[in-house]
Order: C-alpha cells, then structure tokens, then sequence
C-alpha cells in the first residue's frame, strides 16, 4: 500500500533526479560539442517535465499528501519534504512548459552554439536545470529552510540566465535590478517565516501549520508574505525588474520565467495565507484585491505602449498577475465573511487563471523567441506580414493572442468568467461598502480584458499582418519542427482547457479540500458539457456548444457559399481608391496605442520629440519629419529612483570617516574610549 | 425527453427567426430614416437584396490578403449566430440560453470584434489600421459600462443567464427602480456606440475623418462582405432585443403553447419597431461627434452603469 | 587619609608620580624635538624610580625586574634609538607649532579630573596606601593618547605611544605589583620590536614623503572621489 | 599535548629557515611544505581534543577546548592554502619586478611568523600571553604591508601600526585592570591568576566595576583589530595596499582571532557582570559596523578595498550575533566565522589574480574576466554570489540563523539587519557585476593562476551550505554550550 500512496514522491524524485542529470550532461556541451546541449540536456528535461506531470497529476487525482525527511541540513532540523494537491498542482504547471521547452529548446539554442551570437553554452544548460530544480524542490519543502534555499536557488540561477548574453548592456543591467529586488524580496518572505516559526516553536511547516498566531500578528506575518512574493510575482508597485529582465533572456527561459517562475510567487501567497498561517481573513483580501486590480489595469495600460514584443508579453505577464491576485482577493473577502463555497470559487478561478496564463503566456513568449530566432528582430515596428512567410508560427501565436484576450472558447475566457462569478456574488456580503468596491473591481476587469484585446490586436497585426517593415522580416523562413511542437503542445492545451473546464475544476477540488475543506459540487452538476460553477439558474457556459457552433458556420458556409463558385480573384487592395500602397504607409504600433495613449493620458510619463527639417529657399517646406516617442513608468521615476539616490548619497555623505587623515583616525578611537568609560564608570 | 426534443427545436427555430429578421430590422430602420429626412424610401427588403446580390457576386481579393483575412467573416457570424441564439426573443426557458450567460455574451461581441480589426490590419492600407485602432480604444471603453449596466441587473436578478433574468423581471411586475432607469441608459448609449450608429460612428459614409467600422472592412467584398454585414445588422437587433427583454420583458411567451409564442411573436416585434422609431429620431437630431468626443461620451455611459450600480446596493436592497 | 600620615616611600611614590605626571604635559607642550626626547627619557626614569619604591614598600622583590626592564627600555634604549633617529633625519632642531597649547593643557586637566572619576569606582580594591596613584597612571595614558592626536611629527606620536605603554605599565606596577613575569618580559620584547620596526618606518616616510609630517599621509582618503547618482533613464528607446 | 606543540613549532622552525632561503625558488615550495606540517598537526590534534575532550597543556601553558580547536585548525587550513596561492603569484610579483629577493625572504618568513603569532593566540592559555600573540601578529605584517615599498603601501603599513599599536595598548591596560580585579580575589600563585581556566573556573565572583572597566579597554583594543566601526579605519588601507595573500589571511584570519580574543573576554565579563552590558555594547557595535561598512561598500574604486569592507561588515554582523548571545544566534556567529574566512579568503585569491590579470586594482579598469579567463571571473562570480548570502552557500545559513535568533529576541532590530543585507548586497555585486561581464578591454591575456585553493574553500562553503557535517556541528553545539551556556538542539 505505501508503495502505491508514496509514488507521487517517488515521481518527484524521478524528476529531480533528470533535472540534475540535464543539468550534469550539459557541463560536456563545450563548444565542439553543442549536441549534448541540443539533444542530452533537453532530453531529460523532457523526462524530468514528464515526471513532474505524473507526479502532479497523481497527488492530484488521489487526493494524496505524502511527506519524506533526509539527513541533511542543519544538525537539529533535517530537510522535510511533502508532496499534496497544491504543489501537485503547480508541478504540473512547471513540468507542462518544462515539457514544452524541451522540444523547443533544441532548435532553438541552435543560435547560441555558433554565429554572431555565440556563447559559450555549459552555463546555459546548467542554469536552466538549476532553475527547473529550484522550483521543483520549493514545491516539495516542508520547512522554511529547503523553501528558502530553493526560493534563492531558482531567483539566482534566473539571474544568471538573464544575463547569459552578457555583451549587452541592457541585459546586465537587468539581471542586477532582478537580482537586487529577488533577494530584498527573499528577506522579507524570510521575516514572515521568522513570525511563523516564532509562534510555532519551529522551522518546519508542520509546526507552523499547528502555530496560534493573534490576528494582529497573522496579519504581519501575511502582510510579509504578500510583499515579498508579490515582489516575484510582480505586482504593481515592485513589478519594475520584470519588464527589464524577461526581455533580455533567451526567449525559452522567458517562457519558464513568465510562465513559471512568477506563478512560484502566487505559489507562497497561497501557501502561506490559506495553509501555514490558516483562517483567512477579509481585510487581507480587500488589500490583495486593491492591489491585484492596480496590476492588472495598469500593467496593460503599459503592455498598449510598448513596441518591443517581448516587452509587451511582459507587461502583460503583471496584467494577468493581477487578474489572479484579484481572484485570490475575492477568495479571501468571501472566506473572511464565512461564506467557503464562494471563497472556493474564487480560489479555483485564480488557480485556474495560473495555469492558464502558464499556458498562453509561455505559448506566446515561444513565439516572439520563433519570430526573433528567424529575424533577429524584437521592434514590432520592425516586422510585419509574418504570417505569409511563418503561417504555422502565426497560427499558434494567434491561439496565444485570443487566448489571453480572454475571448471564448479559450482557456483564458473561463478563468476570467468565474473571476467575474465570484465578483457578481458580492450581494451575499453584508458590508455595503465591499459590495460596491467589488464590483467595481469586476468592470475594471472587463477594461483589463478590452484593452488587452486592443493590445493584441497590436502585437498580432503589426508583427505578422500586413506587409514586411524591413528586409529581414521579408525574408524570413518558418522555424524548425521542434519549435513548431513546442508552441503546437502549448496551443492545443490553451484550446483543451478552454473547451473542458468541468474535467479541469474536478481535478481541483483535492487542492481546495486541503486548503479550505470544500470543493465546488454544483460545478459540473449538469455533466461535462455545462459549467455551472454556482447552480445552473445562476450561470452557465458550455464551451463545447460553442466550438461546435463555430465549426459548423464554417461547414456551412463552405458548402451553401464556397462550393462551385470560382477561386477569388487577386488585385491591388482598394483603399477608397489611393494608389499604391508602400508598407510605410501602414499603421506602426505607436500609431495604433495613439488614441488609447490620449484617452488615458497621465498613466505614463511621454514624452514626445518631432524634429522636423525645413528646406532652404524663399518658400520653406518640411522636407524631413522625425518622431519620436518615450513612455516612462512613473513608479520607477517615483519610487525606485529616488531610493537609489538616498542610498548613493548617503554613501557619498558618509565618506568623511575616511579622510586619510590619521588623526582624525586616533580622534574617533580616543573619543570612542572616553564615551565608553564614561558610560561604565 | 420528448419536452427536451421540442425546446430545442424551438430554439433552433428562435435562433434561425432572429437571424433572418435581422435584415428586416435595418430595412425598417433605413425606411423610418428617410422618412424623417424627407428623402425617398427603399423597400423594407432593401437589405436582403444587398445581401443577395453580394453573395452572388465573384470573390475579389486584395493581393496580400491572407487566410485569416477569408477566415475571419465565418468567425465573425458565427460569434454572432451563437449571440443571437442565446438571447430570448420570443420565448424564455429555451436551452440554447444555457449555453452562454451574458458575460459570454460579451464575450461573443468582442471575438467578433477582435477578429475582425485583424481582418482591418491584413491588408496594410493605413484606413484599415486607423479603423481597428479605433474600434478598439471605442470598445475598450464601452465593455466596462455594458457590463456595469448588465451586472446591476444580474444582481437585482441574482444571475446572469438572460433567460432566467428576463423571467425574473417578468415575474416581478412593474418595480421603479431607479438603478434600472440608469442602466437602461447607460445600455442604449453602448448599443449605439457598439454597433456603430451616430454620434460615435456613421455607417453610410466612407470618409477618412468619420470612419470607425467601415474602414477595417473596406477591402471585404462577395459574400465575405455579406457575412460581415448581416453580422452587424444581428448585432444591431440583439441590442434592441437586449434592451426589451429587460427592460420591457412583456408579452414574451413563458410557456411552449402556439398562442404564447404567437403572442411573443408580436409582442416583440412591435417593441422593436417602436425602439426603431426612438433611434431613428436620436440619429436625425444628433451629429456625428469627433472622435476624441466618444471617450466622453462613453465615460459618460461608465458613469450611469456605476451610478446605477451604487443606486441598487445603497437604496434597492 | 592625609598624605602626611604616610610612611617617606609612600610620599616618595607620591611625589615621584606627580613629577612622571608633570612630564606628560610638558611633552604635551614641548614644540622641540631634542628636549621632547629627554622628557621622556625622564619620565620613563621617574616611572622606574616608582616601580622600585613599590618594590620597597610592598617588598615584591619581582618588581625590581619589571623596573629595571622600565629603565633600560625607557631611560636607555627607546630615548638612544630616538635621538639616534632623529640626528639621522637631522630634525634634532625643527620645532613644529602647536595648535591651540592653552587649549590643549586645559584638556590635559580635564582628562585628569576624568582619569580620577574613573578610578574612584576601582581603587578600593588595591590594598596600596598609594592606590590613588592608580589615577595618574589612567591621566599617563590618556595624556599619551592626546599627544598622538595633537601632534603632527611622526616621532612625536611614537613618543606618545610609547609614553602610553609607560602608562599602563605604572599601572600595573601600582595596582598590582606587576604583571607575570612572562608577559611582562613579552610586553617588553614586543615594544623593543616596534620601536625598531618604526626606526625602519621613519626611513621609508621619509624616502616617499619627504617628510615626517603625518599630515602629508593622505593619499588614501577617500573624500575625494564620490560616485556620480543615478539620473532618470531616458526611455526604453536606444 | 605533543600535537599542539608540534602545530606551533612548525610555522616558527619554518619562517626561521626562510628568513635565509626564502627567495629561492624552492622558498614558495617550503612554504607550502611548513603549512601542510602545520595544517596536518593540527588536523590530529583536533582529531585527539575532539576524542578526549578539551585538554590543558602540561604547565597550563596551552588550552585547547571546543571553541579554539577549530580556529586553530582553521587558521592552519587558510593558511596552507593561502601559501599554495601565494607560490605562483609572488613569483609573478618578482617577474614584475615589484618584489624584490631580500623582500621576498622577508615575506615567506613573516609569513609564518605570523601564522606562529595567531595560533599562539588561539591556544595560549595566558590572558597576557594572549595580548603579546596579538601585538606581535601587528608587528609581523606590518612590514608585509609595506612590501612594495610604494608611497601608498607605506602610509598604509604606518596606520595600521599606529591605530592598532594604540588600540592593543588599551587591551593591555585592560588586561592589566583583569589581572588586578582577579589578583584581588583569587590571590594565590601570581603566575597562574591570568590563566583562562582559573579565571573562568573563579568566574563571577570578580568585582563587577574593574570587569567593565576592563572590558571597557579590551572591547576599544581588540576591537580595533576586528575592525568595528569606528575604529575600522586602519583596515581598508592595509588590506588594499599590501600583496594579496596577505589580505587574504588577514581578512581570513587575524579577525577571527581578534574576535575570539573578545568573545573570551565576554565569557568572563558575563559571568561576573550579571548585567547584559558587554552584549549590549557588542551588538551596538556590531550593528554599526554592519550599516556603516554596507554603505561604504557604493563607494569603492579599488577592488581589494571594497572586498575589505565587507569583511568589516561581515565582522559586524558576527560581533552582532555573539553579543546578542543565546545559542541560536552563538551557533549562526560560529559557524559564519567559519564560512566567511573560508570565502572571504577564497574571494581575496581570486581578486589577486583578477588583479595581475588587469594590471590594476581601479573597479573601473577591470572589465570582461569571465570571456578572458573564466576560471577566474566564475570564481570571483561564486565567491561574491557566496559571500552575499545566497544559498546554497553556508553564509546563507549562518545569516538565516542569526536572523531567526533576532527575530525571536530582538524583533524591531531585524530591519536595520534587512536594510543592511540590502544595501550591502546592492554596493558589493553593483561593481563585482562589471567586473566580470562585458567585453574585456583589448589585448587582455590570461594570467598563470591556481585555483585550486579558491574551488576547495568554495565547495567547503557549499558543502556547509547543503548539510553541516557530524563532527563539526557537535563541535559547534561544545562550542556554543561552552559560550551560550545552551545548546540550540
């Protein structure tokens, strides 16, 4: 029996353990032998993201926790690890995009073995399997200690992978902001264990589990987690290293970062508010539903203004960080107010949300890393009319789009609509005021949705429709079958998760048993078909009717319309008539943002420059015209530039101790020893 | 089961009556107009001609149209067609509504929305990429006020399948609420601006300055225009058929017998042309207002959604 | 208990404290070079003279040792390898100003009184009839100490030092007759090493500073040089 | 006994025999030979202690318990692979023509002299003979710092003679007061008072006034030698200035053994001061030290110099941790001065070499290690990401602990801890960070380098970091038994 209980460990163990293997076999991957990167590393990545998976979905589905101790560590305080529904939950999320990258990875680092942008490729493959490990063993801790040494593991391994092309200025700069923010984050994270194990008597989180904590006390301790794994989820206002780091990375580790590494700090909030720290209360979730709006409005607000495609991804990465804070928020409101069937809901609509941004969000980032692999082109005002020359390519990056825009039948669409459920059950509250705030926060939410499909709409028709904007672009060819089947696995989850969610909130319900002792009965009351999260009278959605629908208007108008009439005829695009047309007289993404950028004006901080130069002769005319446009983040100018300053000042003030002059040197002892004895005396 | 078998024929023939009236609501609307402007009338079957004759005619595509450009007119009706077939016209109770609640309604809207600006930007002509740019900072406005509005009334409603809160309005008889009165408001003032009336936008012109929809399908010709156009006329009558069922749910058949269904029949489509007349005189006294004008005039629609919002949870309960 | 109920040693060790104590501020005074050397010279015999009455009074035939390693290192050897020094570098002459001298001996008697303060709270424990003395050791030391920071000669902060050690080694004699006889031989071999080593050390100042002046060492300040603040990036464009 | 004896003999014969040969070539090799002797009798020696217990010297001479045995084995194992360092770069050194043989002789010798003065320090079982070890490790590297004999070195040599010649002197008189206060109680034989056993035996019932007049001195004097803020200022000079090795073992070692003094000094203080005085000043102290050096480290040119800084911080930080006492935190302090010399000594190996490989010190000029030499730049990479408190080095669990044990004693006090760790963090990887990435300057070769010392300290610290091994954490538990009068099981 015990066999059987304990395998999902067992897997874990497996996954590790080719984790290391993939990282050991690429320490050969010296430059003359790029394969054991391409195919040796990789492969066991594959096997170790599989593993994960088994791992996952078998705690998941037997509704196991299972627990292991090893001799290692401290003298007094062993490593304890423990696999249950919720990190099953998340190591099925690593592992699907391990799994992912895996197959992408191969073609992809192709670059890096030799050409323009060489590298020497052992840190790659190294870091990466220290970084895939980091979040596989941070999943597994059972005490504050293994949690806090694979938390800095992973945070560091991301580091050196953010500056794995280090030539660039850009990229080393980005790494310390990442790096600098990582580690203050890890301080605060370790400060709210310090409150839990003070009122626990121990370090292990089975001891913190039993801790009684005075709610003040609770408060600070969650107050302390909020921050600092907010700090690598990247909320609004300590999201500022994310939009500089995951850019600069190659873009497969991009993929991990956004699609994994930031969702290990949703992984803490969660573990802590409703496992360690227990009994959750309403004003917790009143300030993560404050802040989790602010991300997501905001960090699409500033997703509309970039032109750089994986700048963008970035942003939204905050933006979605945002949707599931506000999903984790509206949780905690209702479970503070007693109400656990709703406060479920939220919980499962905001785990949802994670998996499924893991999902698009790595689908899409492997798409902006296929476009640049090709192209060598990051500037969305750079590309253009891609999906003729990379048709599958375009494809897959399509389903990222629609899917992230929340647009049915895609995953992104159902978690989005159960956050709403949750929020439109605010009547249950009593507090007037909450139920004002909360539905408030459920438009702004459908703001966020609008204006991310606005900004999809960008990235996709700037980059891969119309016509090309520079040569390269032109002449760019589809990628390799790996990356295709990379991109290909993720897509087609976006699209399974979108279609059967019932099956997926069954898989569930183990997380939120252990987590708040209840799960969503009603959810699939009406069979697969019907997602009923509260009760079929209150709403209903059945994602399969409507890709049937669709397919069948397709059928349908293939057979009355298409069928026999003559293939289409081509000509020049009609355009009311103008002539020919250039692709410089496309729109850029700057020029599609315009009316939004005035709309919302004040949410950045533009600056505009037009440089016109006028002719000589006796009637001047504008010969040439040059704009130009800087979008600024008003938290780094408010908030993180002016610590930088203090702390360089200080530094600057506080050099008169060294003034090279020894008798000030002999003053401050002397002085220092009279002071004392006078103290003592 | 036998039940079962008739509600979803009945459905099926709901959905194919509000698709096939859709037509006939933009003739009647287009006949009402040129009455009020003193201009001569074409006949009600104006529009099914259009549609006729477009589909009839031989494909002509722009040179660098690509297969997402001839995808997206099948996507875009059958978005439509999936939101026509959920909102009640004659009848409620019909199991098509449990397909999609309203927030999936708006969902379908926006997958329109979005597949069509793609379609504006296929081309690279500079009207496609000002239209979609448009269109989308408009919508982007106008979802949070729709589902302010629409979230007043599920609230009051206690759900968001329409079907289910039609019933209830039904049942509820004549309540004043004053959440209502701004959220009916606050729905007109989206359904304008959504399916591109004036003042936000002028479907009968193709000028630069005016243009918000017209110009991400001026390059669609043949039957993909035809989709795209019956598209927006359904678009237009789900409005209306939005704003009747619940605001004026009378008259709409309960219970599957002829009479009933007969009954909702009329009762609907003498609401419609009424609601018609009210738009029709709207468009003749207002003008087409710059476009840097709509965000305030949807800023406005936002701020009646949450006044109605704030007005059902401070006096209504 | 008044000094005049003491025995002649005891008033002896008094007077001849007070004297070592005197030498200290006329070092504190002395702009000269030459003179600033016998000075020390001559508190350093004071200082042995006291440590061999001690010797007497309290009959620690041990401490005849400990003063005879007083004498030869501070009346003999040191003062010899000064005067060596300083007539090699030839400054047996130059006088340096002193900054603010009243200034300074009213500083001087401030520590003192300060020296006193803090030996109240521990001469109750010496069974010495001289235990006050235990004060003036603490004013030798401190004295020292504010010579090395007022001074800008090289030699005249060794000096200092060195009067410091005299210092705490008084103290040891009169608080407690003396320390082991091993640390007190290691005290004293480890002063005769630096006494040496900064002979070689006033060599190599001069050779690369020309000077002795301490002032002049300040290549390694770090008040210079501050780093520059962050300015506001100028946009994501390059 | 005849293992300890045979631990200091072997440094003192050796830099006997290499003040004649040692600018032989074979003098790099002897020196290595004398430190394996040494490292070697100390190991067994530590091995027999760790069998029978703490053991006392015939004649009381030498006293080896739980808390110096594995300082003086430590100190051994710097330095043995310190003198491996040592060999090819002092020999680079002479090609330069910076050193000269007379200098080179004087260097091996001192070298070993000074390794004798510290480990007499840590085994002596004299108070006094204690201060005499301490004043003659300042009179042995004193000269050491001065070796190239350059303006700057030479001004460096004469500060850190001066402010630690005056601060030592304070210990001296501290010492004197201690011997006073036990001569006044315990009488008896003369010779034995300023043995520690007795002392700490007799402990608590010495008067309390002379004991914190005492300490008063002592924390002023050895103090200096920790280098705590503000009497730091000697430090950075002598660490810059004088030949690598030597910053490698005096930031490695002289601190540790200045620190042991004090924390000595402490047990005797405490146990008959029955008031938290010496932790309070410590911790003070500590905490000053911390903030000030962390601020300083923004403001560094000179690479030798910003990594001396943070030594002052991470000396902070333990004086911290020992004063505020309690097992928790006396076990995170003891086992971060373990892992801080064996990093902080590896770093210094690596930035000689970085050093020789950039032909200058300035941060600004020193670009591209890791594409010109990458054993070098991951090096010196690792051994900052080690120093800084990552996992999954032992200075992150050292810092955990010390963090924990302030959380749970001194709650508020965790956040100028956290600040710092910040700032600190920030100013150290700000420079390291352009140091090794980037495009190295044009015609910059690889230098001769042997890096075996650096990846053996680095997988010790790694090796702490991941599971602290059976014999060393019970000699910690001893050790924080013998301190903290508690063990943190």
């Amino acid at each position: 029996m015990s066999a059987m209980t304990r395998a999902p460990l067992y897997l874990a163990y497996v996954a590790l353990a080719c984790t290391l293997l993939s990282g050991a076999v690429s320490v050969l991957a010296v430059r003359r032998h790029p394969d054991f990167l391409h195919f040796g590393s990789f492969f066991f990545l594959f096997l170790s993201g599989a593993a994960s998976i088994g791992a996952g979905v078998w705690a998941l589905l037997a509704g196991l926790t299972v627990s292991d101790r090893f001799e290692l560590g401290l003298p007094w305080l062993d490593w304890h690890l423990r696999i249950d529904p919720l990190s099953g939950f998340f190591l099925l999320l690593l592992g699907t995009l391990a799994l992912a990258i895996s197959l992408y990875g191969p073609s992809y680092t192709r670059q890096f073995a030799r050409g323009p942008a060489a590298q020497p490729l052992p840190p790659l493959g190294i870091f990466t399997a220290l970084f895939v490990l980091g979040m596989q063993m941070l999943l597994l801790a059972n005490d504050a200690l293994v949690f806090m040494i694979f938390w800095e593991m992973m945070s560091l391994a991301g580091y050196f992978l953010v500056v794995y092309q280090h030539q660039h200025t850009a990229n080393r700069q980005a790494a310390f902001l990442y790096l600098l923010l990582a580690h203050v984050g890890a301080l605060v994270i370790l400060l709210a264990f310090g409150v839990l194990a003070a009122f626990g008597g121990g370090l292990t989180f089975d001891q913190m589990r039993v801790a009684h904590l005075s709610p003040l006390w609770a408060t600070l301790a969650f107050a302390f987690a909020f921050i600092g794994f907010g700090t690598k989820a990247g909320m609004v206002p300590l999201h500022v290293w994310l939009p500089e780091a995951h850019p600069v990375a190659p873009s497969h580790i991009s993929a991990l970062m956004s699609g994994a590494m930031i969702k290990m700090g949703i992984y803490g909030i969660v573990r802590l508010s409703y496992d360690l720290i227990g009994n959750v209360r309403w004003e917790w979730g009143m300030a993560v539903l404050i802040i989790g709006t602010a991300s997501s409005v905001l960090g699409v607000l500033y997703a509309l203004m970039q032109h750089d495609m994986k700048r963008l991804l970035a942003y939204h990465s905050i933006e979605n960080i945002g949707i599931i804070l506000m999903g984790l928020g509206l949780s905690m409101i209702f479970l503070g107010n007693g109400h656990i069937m709703l406060g479920t809901l939220g919980l499962v609509a905001a785990l949802y949300h994670t998996l499924n941004h893991a999902l698009f969000k790595g689908l899409l980032f492997l798409g902006a890393g296929a476009v640049d692999y090709r192209t060598h082109a990051h500037d969305l005002d750079q590309m253009g009319g891609l999906i003729h020359r990379m048709p599958i390519t375009a494809l897959f990056f399509l389903v990222g789009c629609v899917a992230i825009s929340a647009l049915p039948p895609f995953n992104g669409f159902v978690s989005e609509w159960l956050t709403f459920q949750t929020a439109l059950q605010a009547p249950a509250l009593h507090d007037g005021v909450l139920r004002t705030i909360i539905p408030i926060a459920a438009a702004l939410l459908a703001l966020t949705g609008a204006l991310a499909a606005a900004c999809f709409v960008k990235a996709f028709g700037i980059a891969f429709l119309g016509k090309p904007r520079s040569r390269s672009v032109g002449r760019a060819r589809e990628v390799p079958a790996g990356m295709l089947a990379g991109m290909g696995l993720l897509g087609t989850l976006c699209l399974l998760l979108g279609v059967f969610p019932t099956t997926m909130i069954k898989l569930m319900a183990p997380i939120t048993q252990l987590l708040v002792r209840d799960e969503l009965p009603s959810a699939a009351a009406q069979g697969w078909l019907w997602l009923t999260p509260i009760s079929s009278d209150v709403a209903s959605y059945s994602a399969p009717c409507v890709l049937i629908a669709i397919v069948v208007v397709f059928a349908l108008g293939y057979f009355f319309l298409k069928r026999g009439t003559a293939a289409p005829r081509r000509a020049y695009a009609w355009d009311c008539g103008f002539g020919h047309l250039t692709q410089r007289m496309q729109y850029t993404s700057t020029a599609f943002s315009q009316p939004i950028r005035r709309v919302f004006a004040g949410i950045w901080k533009v600056d505009e420059h037009i440089e016109t130069l006028a002719s000589k002769g006796t009637i001047p005319h504008v010969t040439s015209l040059h704009y130009s446009l800087y979008t600024q983040d008003w938290s780094w100018l408010k908030c993180y530039l002016p610590i930088g300053r203090l702390v360089l000042a200080a530094a600057n003030r506080i050099g008169f101790i060294q003034t090279g002059n020894i008798h000030t040197y002999l003053k401050f002892s002397f002085v220092t020893l009279i002071v004392f004895l006078w103290i003592v005396s | 089961m036998d039940r079962q078998l008739t509600a979803w024929a009945l459905a099926a023939a709901q959905a194919l009556l509000f698709i096939a009236a859709a037509p006939l609501l933009a003739g009647w609307l287009q006949r009402v107009k040129c009455h009020m402007q003193n201009r001569a009338a074409p006949a009600v079957w104006q529009p099914y001609r259009d549609l006729l004759k477009l589909t009839r005619k031989k494909l002509l595509l722009a040179d660098n149209a690509s297969w997402l450009f001839r995808a997206v007119p099948y996507v875009v009706f059958g978005a439509t067609l999936l939101a026509a077939a959920v909102v009640p016209l004659i009848a409620v109770r019909l199991p098509t509504a449990a397909i999609a609640d309203v927030i999936v309604l708006v969902g379908f809207f926006a997958l329109a929305r979005f597949f069509t600006a793609l379609a504006g930007l296929d081309i690279g002509t500079a009207f496609g990429g000002m239209g979609a740019s448009r269109e989308m900072m408009v919508a982007a406005l106008a979802e949070p006020a729709m589902l302010m509005a629409v979230f007043t009334l599920s609230m009051t409603a206690h759900t968001t399948n329409l079907s289910v809160a039609t019933e209830y309005i039904l049942n509820a008889g004549l309540v004043l609420r004053p959440s209502f009165l701004f959220a009916l408001l606050a729905l007109a003032m989206v359904a304008v601006a959504e399916s591109s009336r004036v003042p936000v936008d002028n479907p009968a012109t193709h000028l630069e300055l005016t243009m918000l929809h017209e110009a991400m399908i001026l390059e669609y010709g043949g039957r993909h225009l035809a989709l795209i156009e019956w598209a927006t006329q359904i678009k237009l009558m789900i409005y209306s058929v939005l704003i009747v069922d619940f605001f004026f749910p009378w008259g709409i058949a309960t219970e599957f017998t002829a009479m009933a269904l007969a009954g909702g029949i009329v009762a609907v489509a003498a609401k419609l042309m009424g609601l018609a007349v009210l738009l029709v005189v709207w468009e003749t006294v207002m003008a087409k207002m710059r476009l840097f004008r709509v965000p305030q005039f949807l800023g406005f629609a936002l701020m009646l959604g949450l006044l109605a919002m704030l007005t059902h949870v401070v006096l209504e309960t | 208990m008044g000094i005049a109920t003491l025995g002649l040693y005891n008033q002896a060790i008094i007077l001849f404290a007070s004297l070592a104590l005197l030498t200290s501020f006329i070092m504190l005074a002395q702009a000269r070079m030459l003179p600033l050397i016998f000075t020390f010279a001559w508190q350093g015999l004071l200082l042995a003279t006291v440590s061999v009455l001690v010797a007497i009074v309290t009959n620690h035939p041990h401490l005849y040792i400990s003063a005879a390693l007083t004498f030869t290192l501070k009346v003999v050897l040191i003062p010899w390898l000064l005067y060596r020094l300083s007539g090699k570098l030839n400054m047996h002459y130059d006088a340096e100003a002193i900054a603010h001298p009243t200034l300074m001996l009213l500083g001087g008697v401030g520590l003192v009184i300060f020296g006193y303060h803090v030996s109240q709270s521990i001469v109750h424990l010496s069974g010495l009839a001289t235990r006050n003395t235990i004060a003036v050791s603490i004013a030798i030391e401190l004295l020292g100490m504010l010579l090395m920071c007022a001074r800008k000669s090289a030699v005249a902060q060794v000096i200092g030092f060195m009067s410091m050690e005299s210092g705490i080694f008084f103290a040891a004699v009169i608080s407690t007759y003396g320390m082991p006889l091993i640390v007190e031989l290691g005290v004293a071999f480890d002063i005769l090493v630096a006494a040496i080593l900064f002979g070689v050390f006033f060599f190599h100042l001069r050779d690369s500073f020309g000077s002795l002046n301490v002032v002049r060492f300040n290549r390694l300040s770090e008040a210079n040089e501050p780093m520059p603040l962050p300015e506001p990036p100028a946009g994501e464009h390059p | 006994m005849s293992l300890l004896e045979a631990t200091l003999a072997a440094p003192l014969i050796g830099g006997l025999v290499l003040a004649f040969i040692g600018h032989r070539p074979l003098g790099g090799w002897v020196n290595v030979a004398v430190g394996m002797v040494t490292f070697g009798a100390s190991l067994a020696m530590a091995l027999d202690v760790f069998a029978h217990g703490p053991q006392l010297s015939s004649g009381r001479m030498f006293y080896i318990d739980a808390f110096n045995v594995y300082l003086v084995v430590l100190t051994a194992f710097v330095g043995l692979t310190t003198s491996i360092f040592s060999r090819p770069y002092m020999r680079h050194e002479v090609e330069r023509g910076r050193v000269t043989d007379r200098r080179l002789r004087l260097y091996h010798s001192m070298y070993q002299c000074f390794l004798f003065s510290m480990l007499l320090a840590l085994s002596t079982n004299n108070l006094g003979v204690l201060w005499v070890a301490m004043e003659a490790a300042t009179l042995t590297t004193v000269l050491l710092v001065s070796l190239y004999r350059t303006p700057e070195s030479i001004e460096a040599a004469w500060k850190y003679f001066i402010l630690c010649g005056v601060g030592i002197a304070q210990a001296l008189f501290g010492t004197v007061l201690i011997y006073f206060a036990a001569e006044n109680k315990l009488g008896g034989d003369r010779d034995d008072t300023l043995l520690w056993t007795v002392l700490h035996n007799s402990g608590g019932n010495l008067d309390p006034a002379v004991i914190s007049l005492a300490f008063v001195f002592l924390l002023v004097g050895y103090g200096t030698k920790v280098g705590l803020v503000p009497l730091h200022n000697w430090l950075p000079d002598a660490h810059s200035e004088g030949p690598t090795p030597m910053s490698a073992v005096l930031s490695g070692l002289l601190l540790n053994v200045a620190l042991y003094a004090l924390v000595r000094i402490k047990m005797l203080v405490d146990a008959s001061l029955h008031t938290n005085l010496a932790g309070h000043l410590m911790m003070g102290f500590g905490l000053l030290s911390f903030t000030v050096a962390g601020l300083f480290l923004h403001r560094q040119h000179d690479v030798k110099r910003m990594f001396s800084y943070s030594s002052i911080e991470h000396m902070g930080l333990i004086t911290f941790g020992f004063g505020m006492g309690g097992p928790l935190a006396t076990f995170g302090a003891l086992l971060h001065m373990t892992v801080h010399s064996l990093t902080k000594s590896a770093i210094f190996i690596t930035v000689g070499h970085a050093c020789q490989l950039a032909g200058t010190q300035r941060i600004d000029h020193i670009r591209g290690l890791i594409r010109t030499q990458p054993a070098i730049g991951w090096g010196l990479l690792i051994g900052t990401v080690a120093i800084a408190g990552f996992p999954p080095f032992g200075v992150f669990i050292s810092e955990f602990l010390l963090l924990m044990a302030t959380m749970k004693s001194w709650p508020w006090l965790t956040i100028p801890l956290l600040l710092g760790f910040g700032v600190a963090f920030a100013g150290l990887f700000r420079h390291v960070q352009r140091m090794v990435f980037g495009e190295p300057p044009p015609g910059q070769l690889p230098v001769e380098a042997n890096m075996l010392p650096v990846v053996v300290h680095l997988l010790l610290v790694l090796w702490l970091g991941l599971a602290i091994p059976g014999f060393l954490s019970r000699w910690f538990e001893q050790a924080t038994l013998l301190i903290a009068g508690a063990s943190p099981l």
